[in-house]
């Protein structure tokens, strides 16, 4: 069984469904439970296409980090599929190229590739936002990731021009030899891939597309793709670039700024959908942040956690602003008094997000943290062991208080508010908000997950 | 000579990103970075004297091709361009239809 | 018979799922499953605790590791015990929050993981319950007057909490990896500095001391009244813990201020304890409310706790300790005297309160046990302990602290007089004729209990003085307090050899009782006042429109508090503005990256570009 | 004489000169329907830029997708605004 197919099945599925619109919602499903089945079973071994060895041809490359990935983004995919695919029939055949998209973003093992991917993802994403409404914000978005991707492409040809190669593996290799003339070429991939990833500088149409995002471009742009780019983020930076010296400084410093400046910015917000956007930037740079010091493999259970977590937020929020016409604060309090159940799920997933014991958070950021206290941890950053975990701190207070703030707002005050969840909605939020208990509870097994991810030197393993 | 016209492309394209207030001019100068882009991939690949990396009957028997490999990616990103710029034109009219101006500065929302 | 600790944070934690099915059920029986299942905890803990049947062993939770200590169990039995004794009140306050069912679960669930904190020997897992207590008492806070008061407790509590995780962190990294608890004392040089200051941290936001209190006052003045009891009484003692970690355990910090024989660490937190007890004080004299005023009372003997600790003597820690028994218990009482009259009068603000003595004789008796340990006046437990802090500070020849000390203690009777005065005492006011009467039994029971332990503990010492040796001994400190019968003789030390200071609290229990029966006597015989209504205050000059600002609980100290008026509100504008700051920063960044136009992000990656390519940046 | 490098040499120059040029045309010109037109011949310069480069199927390609498709659309999307409202 070939991870090809994971790629292939809904680029057909797509084609099949603009031809017959009527099965497009149904196929859609069923390519999206078959795309989340699929890694179970998949072989670990690299998938070469088209004939030509590696080095040359483009290759797929199944380890478990990938695995881990498909399986967590394509279930947070499907289930956002799932949710909302009732309400926006019209886009099955875009939600398709997206899903093959982001399978392939995750499944790459070239960089030409990956590029070729994210734009497919990213005009599927495009095309996601549109349902906003807001024409200007999705330009706006369109304009900053084309940029960002051309970047990517710039920065790519230099590498190849020096290298001679695109596949990842060989890149590793070539980079690591010859550490300073990569530096550009890799800033300019950096910047373009931290556009789609929200870094600080270059995140100006985050607040456009998910401040007003609905049911579906919500949960798609903040949970699912920003869980796969974190991901394709963490495969550039663990696998193909291991940065040091002042590069890492620079790249380092940005990130810190994101983490606070996103934090902060979430805490200057009055309106709910806007407090959430700008603390999934912070939490991004945290998640790239943990790949660019090393801390590979929780940083992949941070942004997973991070995506379920964003999935239930942005969920509740956006349904509930659809209702009362608002995303204000002041507008939604109580509005959980009469979902208690949504409001016990969205609680969940808040205190995960704040890193509170019980919750999947929990475990992850305090192991990400003990990541950087570990006695044979040397950070590629100067001061890197104590000053991150400080920033990561500083961080998680301002991000607790605003997020209290949010949550006795909506459940403490008296208001009649009443909004009505479809079953499944609940259903899936609910499941989640235990899956994030679960994971919080047995997190014996989770470590022993993460330590089949990684070899001893921390890098993930390019089989 | 061209790859530095090339670079010069991507340089005017960003600046008209950056100072074009209107939303056709603004894909324009996508276009032009796009372009620019291209030609310095393909630019990348070639150096003097280079063949085109088709096999005819002519070919040598020890072609000196020029690498095939960037072109084979300007190809794929020339598709990829036309797709991004027929989504912002089609975002245009949308805007268009929304706002009745296609210039930034006129319409309301900021 | 023997039970491990698992075992007791397992019931607890199922006593608070059980009381939530109950209370969804039925209000009520909800709220008195909190009662069973604390007091359960608290019998169970003591009994084996004493007896020597608890271990430590983990057959369920086997993450994490528990030690028996003696200073856990101490704090255990402590804080359990106010929670038993607050769970009482549970029933009779149900009915006013917004959640009944999930009020009682918290509850339970706050003891389990305060509990966990005081056994766990692994570091990380006890940085794990003491979130786990941050979070689930975070939700009881607004189920009292004000919502805001949550998202202060927070910021503080994580600032302290995350003092305290980076602190563990660091002890990690400096033992090889290992979460022990005994790697505290094993850290060394900067790490230990740094360890220390930031443990100090989170011991000060826990116990709500200067300059990190701001929380304390808010949380205790607007959470429901018996939760205020329970963080006076209970969860304030986690910072306590702490403390007693970070201060004791870890010895002397820095180098010794030759004159003062101190280490530099300990001077600086006997200060700033110091530093709170006089700010405590000085805030709760002019507050007009009076769970505020208690709020601020409950910081300043923070401070206390505080400087006994951090003079590293016999008579300074095991005062601190004594001081934490007396101060739980005493604290306790007051605020739940406070929930009784607040739960029939409906108001804590003294100015709308008066006379309450007539219906409320026994709340009343409380009251004034309370206030009077809290005030250090003999024969209550409060005497004892400020008794041995001033002891250990006046040997160490502190005299500015000292002086803080004895400060609080005056102060402590100006403003612990005068909720006396105004609730209880005076006319009574004509609305409360009707409404109110005693608080029922069941609310009695528990406050004349925690009443009757503060004389017992005021009167004999020894369970309690006995205990702290223990502690000393499980802790390998060298100290020691010698009892002598019913009195406090002095103690042996290694560091300190053999001092006298004798203090027989039966003694003065006694002189005291006759005291009292003489003055009693005096009131009986030469009883001359006579009726007034309560607002009939003489006013010179002008005339008063308000009826209210007649009652004499009005501008009580005015004087004193016209001294210092204008700096009180010092601390809370720093941290209001350095939220301010945050939010300021946060509008900036936002002005300054989203304007919702396509180029601002082509223009910061232009930027960026040109200033890498600037020069040899890279 | 100019042998046939140096006239690809002289062609190269000019082809980036005349680039150039229409690139700046096409962002700063006031109409939209001119820059589109200058932007359509930066496409058709590209193209021989290809072909100079040895890449004709990238030319091709360019030639029918960049410089036709792309212009059309452009157009079409003009149209379209014009005929609704003002300018």
């Amino acid at each position: 069984m070939s991870a090809i197919l994971l790629i292939a099945v809904p680029l057909l599925a797509a084609f099949i469904s603009i031809l017959v619109k009527k099965v497009s919602p149904y196929l859609l499903l069923l390519v999206s439970l078959f795309a989340l089945v699929y890694p179970f079973f998949m072989d670990m071994s690299d998938v070469i296409i088209g004939g030509f060895d590696s080095p040359i041809g483009i290759n797929l490359v199944v380890n478990k980090f990938a695995l881990t990935s498909l399986i967590a983004v394509n279930g947070l995919f499907f289930l956002v599929v799932a949710v909302n695919i009732a309400q926006y029939k019209k886009l099955s055949s875009i939600l398709l190229v997206a899903l093959a998209g982001l399978n392939g973003l995750l499944l790459t093992g070239d960089l030409f590739n990956l590029f070729v991917f994210i734009e497919i993802s990213g005009i599927a994403a495009y095309l996601i936002t549109t349902t906003n409404k807001k024409p200007l914000q999705t330009f706006n978005y369109l304009v900053a990731g084309t940029v960002g991707s051309s970047l990517y492409l710039l920065g790519l040809i230099i590498l190849y021009n020096m290298s001679g190669t695109l596949n990842m593996a060989d890149m590793a290799t070539f980079v690591e030899g010859n550490g300073m003339y990569t530096l550009f070429p890799f800033l300019l991939m950096f910047i373009g891939l931290g556009v789609e990833a929200k870094l600080l500088p270059f995140n100006s149409w985050v607040k456009g597309i998910l401040g007003h995002s609905n049911n579906l471009s919500g949960a798609m742009i903040a949970s699912v793709y920003a869980t796969a780019i974190a991901l394709v983020f963490g495969k550039l930076l663990a696998g193909v670039f291991q940065i040091e010296g002042t590069l890492a400084l620079i790249i380092a410093l940005v990130l810190g700024i994101t983490i606070l400046a996103g934090e902060a910015m979430a805490y200057a917000s009055t309106k709910a959908r806007e407090i959430l956007l700008y603390s999934s930037i912070a939490q991004a740079g945290i998640v790239i942040l943990l790949f660019t010091v090393g801390l590979g493999a929780w940083a992949t259970f941070f942004a997973i956690a991070n995506g379920v977590s964003k999935f239930i937020l942005f969920g509740v929020v956006n349904r509930l602003t659809e209702e009362v016409g608002s995303d204000e604060m002041d507008q939604l309090k109580g509005s959980f008094v009469n979902n208690k159940l949504i409001g016990v799920s969205f609680t969940v997933a808040a205190l995960s997000i704040l890193g509170l014991p019980l919750f999947f958070g929990f475990v992850v950021k305090m192991n990400s943290l003990i990541g950087f206290f570990e006695p044979d941890f040397v950070s590629n950053l100067p001061g890197g062991n104590f000053i991150f975990p400080i920033i990561i701190l500083v961080a998680s207070v301002i991000e607790g208080v605003y997020f209290v703030k949010l949550l006795t707002k909506l459940w403490y005050k008296d208001s009649d508010v009443k909004v009505n969840f479809t079953p499944l909605f609940k259903y899936v939020v609910v499941v989640l908000a235990v899956a994030l208990i679960v994971f919080g509870l047995f997190q014996g097994e989770v470590e022993e997950l993460v330590a089949s991810l990684i070899n001893p030197g921390g890098v993930f393993i390019w089989n | 000579m061209l790859q530095f016209a090339a670079i010069i492309l991507l340089m005017l394209g960003l600046y008209g990103l950056l100072t074009q207030r209107n939303v056709i001019k603004i894909i324009i100068s996508l276009n032009i970075l796009e372009i620019g882009l291209n030609l310095f991939i393909i630019s990348v690949g070639y150096f003097e004297g280079g063949l085109a990396p088709i096999f005819t009957s002519e070919t040598p028997a020890n072609p000196n091709f020029v690498d095939p490999l960037p072109q084979a990616l300007v190809l794929t990103a020339i598709v990829i361009g036309v797709g991004t710029t027929a989504l912002g034109l089609a975002l245009a009219r949308k805007i268009y239809q929304k706002y009745g101006t296609l210039n930034l500065d006129e319409m309301g929302e900021n | 018979m023997e039970l491990s600790i698992e075992i007791f944070i397992l019931a607890t934690l199922a006593f608070g799922l059980m009381a939530y099915v109950i209370g969804r059920l039925h209000k009520q029986l909800g709220s008195i499953m909190t009662i069973l299942g604390s007091l359960t905890i608290f019998g169970g803990i003591a009994y084996l605790g004493f007896t020597g049947g608890l271990t430590g062993e983990t057959a369920y939770l086997t993450f994490t590791q528990f030690e028996i200590s003696e200073f856990g169990l101490f704090f255990a039995i402590i804080v359990s015990f106010v929670f038993a004794m607050v769970s009482f009140f549970n029933p009779f306050f149900i009915k006013q929050y917004k959640y009944p069912a999930l009020y009682s679960m918290l509850f339970m669930f706050s003891l389990a993981g305060a509990i966990g904190v005081f056994f766990s020997s692994n570091l990380l897992y006890l940085f794990f319950f003491f979130e786990f207590v941050v979070w689930t008492s975070l939700f009881l806070i607004p189920m009292g007057r004000s919502k805001k008061a949550a998202s202060w407790y927070y910021g503080f509590s994580a600032a302290g909490s995350f003092m305290l995780l980076f602190a563990i962190l660091m002890i990690y990294n400096a033992n090889n990896g290992s979460f022990h608890i005994s790697g505290i004392g094993s850290v060394t040089g900067t790490t230990q500095i740094i360890v220390f200051i930031f443990m100090s941290g989170a011991a000060f936001t826990k116990l709500g001391a200067f300059p990190l209190h701001i929380w304390l006052p808010k949380v205790l003045t607007n959470a429901p009244d018996p939760v205020s009891a329970v963080f006076s009484g209970g969860l304030e003692k986690l910072g306590a813990f702490v403390a007693l970690l970070a201060i004791v355990n870890m010895g002397g910090i820095g180098f010794i201020i030759p004159s003062i024989d101190m280490y530099f660490g300990q001077m600086i937190i006997a200060t700033l304890g110091a530093l709170t007890i006089v700010f405590g004080t000085l805030m709760a004299i002019r507050q007009d409310d009076a769970k505020k005023l208690l709020a601020y009372s409950s910081m300043s003997n923070g401070g206390y706790i505080l400087v006994g600790f951090s003079m590293l003597t016999s008579q300074g820690v095991a005062g601190g300790l004594y001081h934490i028994v007396a101060h739980a218990i005493a604290s306790t009482a007051a605020f739940l005297a406070i929930a009784a009259v607040a739960r029939v009068a409906g108001t804590t603000k003294m100015k709308e309160l008066g006379g309450i003595i007539h219906k409320m004789p026994v709340t009343y008796m409380v009251y004034l046990i309370a206030i009077i340990s809290m005030a250090g006046i003999p024969p209550m437990g409060g005497f004892i302990s400020k008794w041995m802090i001033f002891q250990a500070v006046i040997d160490k020849g502190m005299i500015f602290i000292a002086i803080a000390t004895v400060f609080g203690s005056i102060g402590s009777f100006l403003y612990v007089f005068r909720p006396l005065a105004a609730l209880f005492l005076g006319q009574e006011l004509p609305q409360f004729k009707k409404t109110v009467k005693e608080a029922p039994f069941f609310m009695l029971l528990p406050m004349i209990i925690l009443s009757l332990l503060s004389v017992y503990t005021g009167v004999l010492p020894g369970v309690i003085i006995d205990f702290i040796n223990k502690i000393f001994v499980d802790m390998q400190l060298n100290y020691n307090i010698v009892m002598n019968g019913f009195a406090i003789e002095g103690y042996t030390s290694g560091i300190e050899g053999v001092g006298p200071s004798l203090l027989n609290p039966l003694l003065i229990a006694c002189v005291f009782g006759v005291g009292v029966f003489v003055a009693f006597l005096i009131f009986i015989v030469l009883k001359k006042s006579k009726k007034i209504d309560l607002m009939d205050t003489y006013t010179a000059g002008n005339f008063v429109y308000t009826e209210e600002h007649l009652h004499y609980s009005v501008d009580f100290y005015a004087p004193l508090e016209r001294l210092y008026e204008k700096y009180i509100h010092i601390m809370k504008n720093f941290y209001k503005s350095l939220a301010n700051k945050v939010r300021e920063f946060g509008a900036f960044m936002k002005y300054f990256f989203f304007t919702n136009k396509p180029e601002i992000t082509v223009f910061w990656i232009v930027a960026l570009m040109v200033f890498l390519l600037w020069g040899d940046v890279l | 004489m100019l042998d046939n490098i140096e006239v690809l040499q002289v062609l190269e120059i000019v082809i980036a000169v005349f680039m150039v040029v229409l690139a700046f045309l096409a962002i700063n010109s006031k109409s939209l329907i001119k820059a589109v037109m200058f932007l359509s011949a930066l496409s058709m310069l590209s193209v021989i830029g290809f072909v100079v480069m040895q890449a004709p199927d990238v030319a091709v390609t360019e030639a029918v997708i960049g410089s036709g498709l792309v212009t059309s659309l452009f157009v079409f999307t003009l149209l379209a605004t014009k005929k609704v409202g003002v300018k």
